[in-house]
């Protein structure tokens, strides 16, 4: 496992992509995701977030570049050795099918032969919904209909999960412990993840973030050295500010925009 | 609880089976047979009986299959066309007179019919790869119209006699059937089916959506393309078996999503048993009701079974698909 | 009618056989796509199908009169051409014994009553030849069934000419108690009545060997056993001067 | 933009109308016309040239509202069995000889027949005080496939004579159109085309969701029922016309949003201008084609409209509804 | 208007609603809204926030009790007048249908006959999409999209806004320049909003917030009054605080929970 450490699960290597033949919409990038590493995707709307965390899945296939997943290309797996191994979360859930919450978070089972990881039950006590396995995903609110799919992803229990703005529709509580619960994963199996996110101050959390603008990345770092003032105003455009008190917390000061 | 209504309904299945063996137009006891007995038990009941199961079966998993790949609670078997590719290069051997095949000419051109659409239909569904779910729809529809009114022009330039035969194998008949085509009836059904079975998962994910489908494992286009296939050999051998019977392939899966839900694990088994019992039913009923005329079953299936439906419809508050 | 039509359209291939009998060939100025007997009636000008003739084009030949029939011309097309102010005839006759004073009917119309008339007395002596024969055979009845077509079974049925030469040879059809002219028939049910004689329509295919895996699968019922089986040509499916020939080659066979 | 394609579809219907009128099967010049070629003109073109247009404006226009009222690309004006219902009635009185109100017995038997399923349609898709969509769809089919099955039950054990009647009328059949029906016919489909083009924003609105609609300050339950009543006027008004015509209701409204996008304000009136035109084109070749044989409009509407249509598939990237 | 000001616009009276025969979904709710008031609308998942603003819009109609609007039952509005008057947006946008940016933005119009408020191109320049018209919503951003709904609304320009986690899948910019759009609303035209959301450091700018759970309404008043620990705690299940600092600026403090 120690050697584990230095090798890369994910690495991006000058990948570029455009869905209409003009517009470039990931221009360029390239990164790499080790062990056990948390990172939170950050950029403007429409910057390109969602179309990486598509790309590094292999749903889209790049123009340029390529993409490994431990040193082999994403889009050269098996897809069920793949999906034990990456779990992607989509941002959009528009399910009008009605399945029940149970079989839903029951298809995280479908890599496998043999359930390896945790429960159905277990993921649905861990989102808060051990009291609706019955319920149709159409009768859900929509922060509950999110952690129905966390709990999917939970079960799946791949090694490098990517998620789209999982904490979008969440409650205070979830969006805390779904946080906890990602550091547990991260902490105790080593698992790595890439969140997209909008939430500056859960990104001040993080111990890792990445900028992007216009598909291409601003800089990758702590949020101490990326969340600064000027990064934000060239990521943004928006003057906005982190505040740090001495004893450790840290929050966004929106200064005179409201 | 999945498993207890898969159950009741093979028992359902196999008494209905058995009805339609022994009861029939006139009631055969099957411990005091004459010889008259036994041939219409064995060659003709018992062949037809069991191309009404295999068709039927073919037809409700094919719709189940179907709906869930296209995404569309309007989608049947035949919405691809793949109908009518068959009954059109079926009519063009009846109205031509080719018989080289004897009487294995009808079935054997409409299967290559009905194969033939299916690749057409996957040529115009293709695009970057893969099979996408709104073009197959499109496509199929398109091209279903155009065989479809390809053949209405046949039949309306050709001789009345060519009209009649031709409507009538279009509207379904289960009456010639015998041993001779049954075999290759049940390999391209039950391989249909294990096929099916075997990725019912994947239809579940891909009911989704193509991005969780993703995530979850599956190559989108190749369980797609799987269950097209499936779904093709089952369609094409039912329509070369009995033709074109309506009602099964589109409600019995809405009936059976409404009994049971919407897993695909237990709906395409569910729609494929419901299928076939309800195909026998319906066959027994219209050779029954009226001795010694046959009303087509597809007739019956939709006589009986959409008040059924509706009465369903109106019961349930959570609709599917 | 005072005058005699001199242009007259067929809307029905047996209309237009009763015209050639009657020997109205060089006033027909036109008939459907389906009429093809005798021979000559082919190269007639046309002007479309039964069920669907074209207006335009009938209107168009300034016909004298229009013949259709209450099997095949829909009632509407009738409608029309009167709106229009063209005159029709409709035939209604739908039974063989009907058939003689139908053909006088259209005699009478067309002005050629005479030679209708013995047309009809011929009709009508053959029928009534058959008739004294079979009254004197009071045996019992012998079953025959006549396929129209064998994929799936189709047969002649009540109210058809076949049903009636079938009585009319002391026959008795065995798919007269269902319910349509050409009923769907069960095999299951040919196997129980056990038909003694089987005739097969030939039409337009080479019906031998499209009916050969019916025949196999009623291998044991009488009729096929015994070699009565007889394929027949397509004399009787239209109501017109041949139903004669017809009726005398069903009784050839049967002898 | 839009102001000009109608524009420039305008202009191509006007040049489809007047070729229909005079070219037709021979070629009428109206400056030299006879008694017979005035008698042809007036009495037999113009009124066919006129229900076709009639038609094929109803099926185009009720084809773009009821794909948006179902929000189902494979809606169509008959999916909701109105023109089984039709055709069932029709046949009814075709069967039992019924012939009372003369020529008009089959037009308003069909008209009633139409009204009576959409009524039954409307009783089934309703609930909690509306319409809902999944409903009407869901019942519109176990409707049509009740009716459609009955009438060919019917059909099996009636009179040949009834049965190829019948199927004619389930074909489409235009030759039939005289001046006496036109006035009605168009009250009702022109009636409906303004309920429709006035309702055409609510319609945008409720592809948009209830949601959306009702907050844009549109009465869900009431638009909705008034897009239906609007499609039922136009469709049973079109099939007491014309019969069945396939094609030109489901996918003309999906040619016209290939051509000019989603905005029904747009596509309800380009959809109804296209059927319109479509039609009588297509009437025009069907009885000029193999004249003197008339072939069934329906019938060429989807032999030349499919392959067009299956072009602009393969050419579009982005697809509707 | 200054009598306007002391009317409630909109009014709840005594509501409850179900969707399914058992359990209350909202249970006898009453609170009124007035002129230019501007209230945030915070509570757990499924605490029933959407059913709240859906029952105040008269989508839904209430089991029992009722909703005033201007004084009048809302129900017996007829729905153009509504509509002037009330605008909702829903939480979920989920259009498969390729309608054009401007056509959506458009759809704002159909309440009126003649063009009120402001113009199609002065909302999509308030949202930032002034460069896409001519899009089509299904090849935008989950952002992007949100963005066409609000300039969809902004050209409704109803006296109250009933909006739903509007802020969900925006980046920090449009959060910032949709609160300043939506207080400048309130400040100068006098328009009411009420607004779910679940980040309380935004809610924190709020003048005032309302907090519910289980279909009861716990408090409403200024985010000091209603977003205390106990109160934060009895709402979410969760330990937090907000820390308040000397000169005005307030942030949520996660405590031990990461
Ligand atoms: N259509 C429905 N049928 C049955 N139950 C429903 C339906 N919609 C919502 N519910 C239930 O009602 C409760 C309240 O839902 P609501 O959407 O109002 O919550 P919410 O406060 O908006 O939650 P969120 O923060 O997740 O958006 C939830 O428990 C949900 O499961
Ligand atoms: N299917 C598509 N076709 C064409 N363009 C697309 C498509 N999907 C996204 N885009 C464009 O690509 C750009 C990046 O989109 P993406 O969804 O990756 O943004 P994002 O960073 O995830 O934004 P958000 O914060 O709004 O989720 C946007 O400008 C969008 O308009
Ligand atoms: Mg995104
Ligand atoms: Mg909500």
């Amino acid at each position: 496992m120690s050697l584990a450490f230095d090798r890369p699960i994910l690495e991006l290597k000058d990948v570029s992509f455009s869905y209409l033949r003009d517009k470039k919409i990931i221009d360029n990038i390239s990164f790499s995701v080790g062990n056990g590493e948390f990172i939170g995707l950050l950029g403007a709307n429409g910057s390109g977030k969602s179309t990486m965390l598509k790309l590094s899945s292999g749903i889209l296939r790049p123009s340029t570049g390529e993409i490994k997943l431990w040193d082999k290309d994403v889009l050269s797996y098996p897809n069920k050795d793949r999906a034990k191994l990456l779990c992607y979360l989509p941002q959009l859930l528009d399910i009008n099918v009605p399945f029940k919450v149970k079989e839903l978070v029951g298809m995280g089972l479908y890599p496998y032969d043999i359930p390896p990881h945790i429960t159905v039950d277990e993921a649905l006590e861990a989102v808060g919904l051990s009291e609706k396995p019955d319920s149709y995903i159409t009768n859900l609110s929509s922060g509950e209909r999110r952690r129905v799919f966390i709990a999917m992803t939970l079960v799946q229990g791949a090694g490098i999960l990517l998620l789209d703005e999982p904490f979008a529709n969440l409650d205070i509580r979830y969006q805390i412990e779904l946080l906890k619960l990602l550091k547990e994963l991260k902490d105790k199996k080593g698992i790595a993840i890439i969140m997209a996110l909008h939430d500056i101050n859960i990104a001040l959390k993080f111990e890792k973030v990445m900028l992007i603008k216009e598909g291409r990345i601003l800089g990758t770092g702590s949020p101490d050295a990326i969340l600064t003032r000027e990064m934000l105003k060239d990521a943004f455009d928006v003057g906005i500010e982190v505040v740090r008190r001495e004893y450790g917390e840290a929050y966004i000061s929106y200064e005179n925009n409201f | 609880m999945s498993k207890i209504k898969i159950t009741v309904l093979m028992l359902v299945a196999i008494i209905i089976f058995l009805s339609a063996l022994f009861i029939g137009p006139r009631i055969i006891n099957p411990f005091r047979m004459g010889d008259m007995e036994k041939e219409i038990l064995f060659s003709i009941r018992f062949p037809r009986v069991v191309v009404a199961i295999l068709v039927g079966m073919a037809l409700g998993a094919s719709g189940a299959i179907l709906q869930g790949v296209l995404r569309n609670p309007l989608a049947d078997p035949y919405i691809l066309g793949i109908s009518s590719g068959a009954s059109l290069s079926a009519a063009f051997a009846l109205l031509s007179g080719i018989y080289s095949f004897g009487r294995f000419t009808i079935p054997l051109t409409a299967f290559l019919g009905a194969s033939a659409v299916s690749v057409l239909v996957g040529v115009f569904g293709w695009r970057r790869g893969g099979l996408w779910p709104e073009r197959l729809l499109l496509a199929g529809v398109g091209l279903s119209f155009l065989f479809h009114s390809v053949l209405m022009l046949l039949m309306s330039i050709s001789t009345d006699e060519g009209l009649r035969r031709a409507v009538l194998w279009i509207f379904g008949d289960l009456s010639m059937a015998d041993w001779s085509l049954i075999p290759y009836g049940l390999v391209f059904i039950v391989s249909g089916l294990i096929i099916s079975v075997s990725r019912s998962k994947a239809l579940n994910a891909l009911i989704l959506g193509d991005e969780f489908a993703h995530s979850l494992g599956f190559s989108i286009h190749k369980e797609r393309f799987m269950l097209f296939i499936s779904m093709a050999l089952m369609t094409g051998a039912s329509v070369s078996l009995g033709g074109t019977i309506g009602f099964i392939g589109l409600l019995i899966p809405h009936i059976m999503r409404f009994v049971a839900g919407a897993d695909s694990r237990v709906l395409i088994p569910l729609s494929a048993i419901g299928g076939g019992a309800f195909l026998c039913l319906a066959d027994l009923i219209g050779k029954s009701i009226m001795t010694p005329m046959e009303i087509p079953s597809g007739i019956i299936t939709a006589i009986i079974g959409s008040p059924y439906f509706l009465y369903l419809l109106r019961r349930k508050d959570v609709l599917s698909i | 009618y005072a005058e005699t039509p001199a242009r007259i359209i067929s809307l029905a291939p047996s209309m237009t056989e009763i015209l050639f009998a009657l020997g109205l060939e060089e006033r027909i100025v036109a008939v459907t796509s389906f009429c093809d007997y005798p021979e000559e009636a082919k190269k007639k000008p046309k002007i479309g199908g039964m069920s669907n003739p074209s207006l335009e084009a009938v209107v168009s030949l300034k016909p004298d009169i229009v013949l259709m029939t209450t099997d095949g011309n829909p009632k509407e097309f009738e409608e029309r051409l009167r709106s229009l102010r063209i005159k029709t005839y409709v035939f209604k006759q739908r039974r063989l014994s009907e058939l003689p004073q139908g053909i006088r009917e259209v005699g009478s119309v067309l002005g050629v009553k005479d030679k209708a008339d013995l047309l009809a007395n011929e009709i009508e002596t053959t029928i009534n030849k058959l008739k004294t024969q079979n009254s004197k055979l009071k045996t019992q009845k012998k079953k025959v069934l006549f396929i129209v077509w064998p994929e799936p079974l189709i047969v002649a049925g009540p109210g058809t000419a076949i049903d009636d030469a079938m009585n009319l040879l002391g026959y008795e059809n065995i798919a007269s108690k269902a319910k349509t002219t050409y009923p769907k028939y069960s095999i299951e049910e040919v196997i129980h009545q056990s038909p003694d004689v089987i005739f097969i329509g030939k039409g337009h295919v080479n019906m031998k060997e499209v009916s050969n895996s019916i025949l196999k699968r009623i291998a044991k019922v009488p009729a096929v056993k015994n070699g009565a089986v007889f394929y027949v040509s397509d004399n009787l499916y239209r109501l017109g001067p041949r139903v004669i020939k017809g009726i005398e080659e069903m009784a050839e066979c049967l002898k």
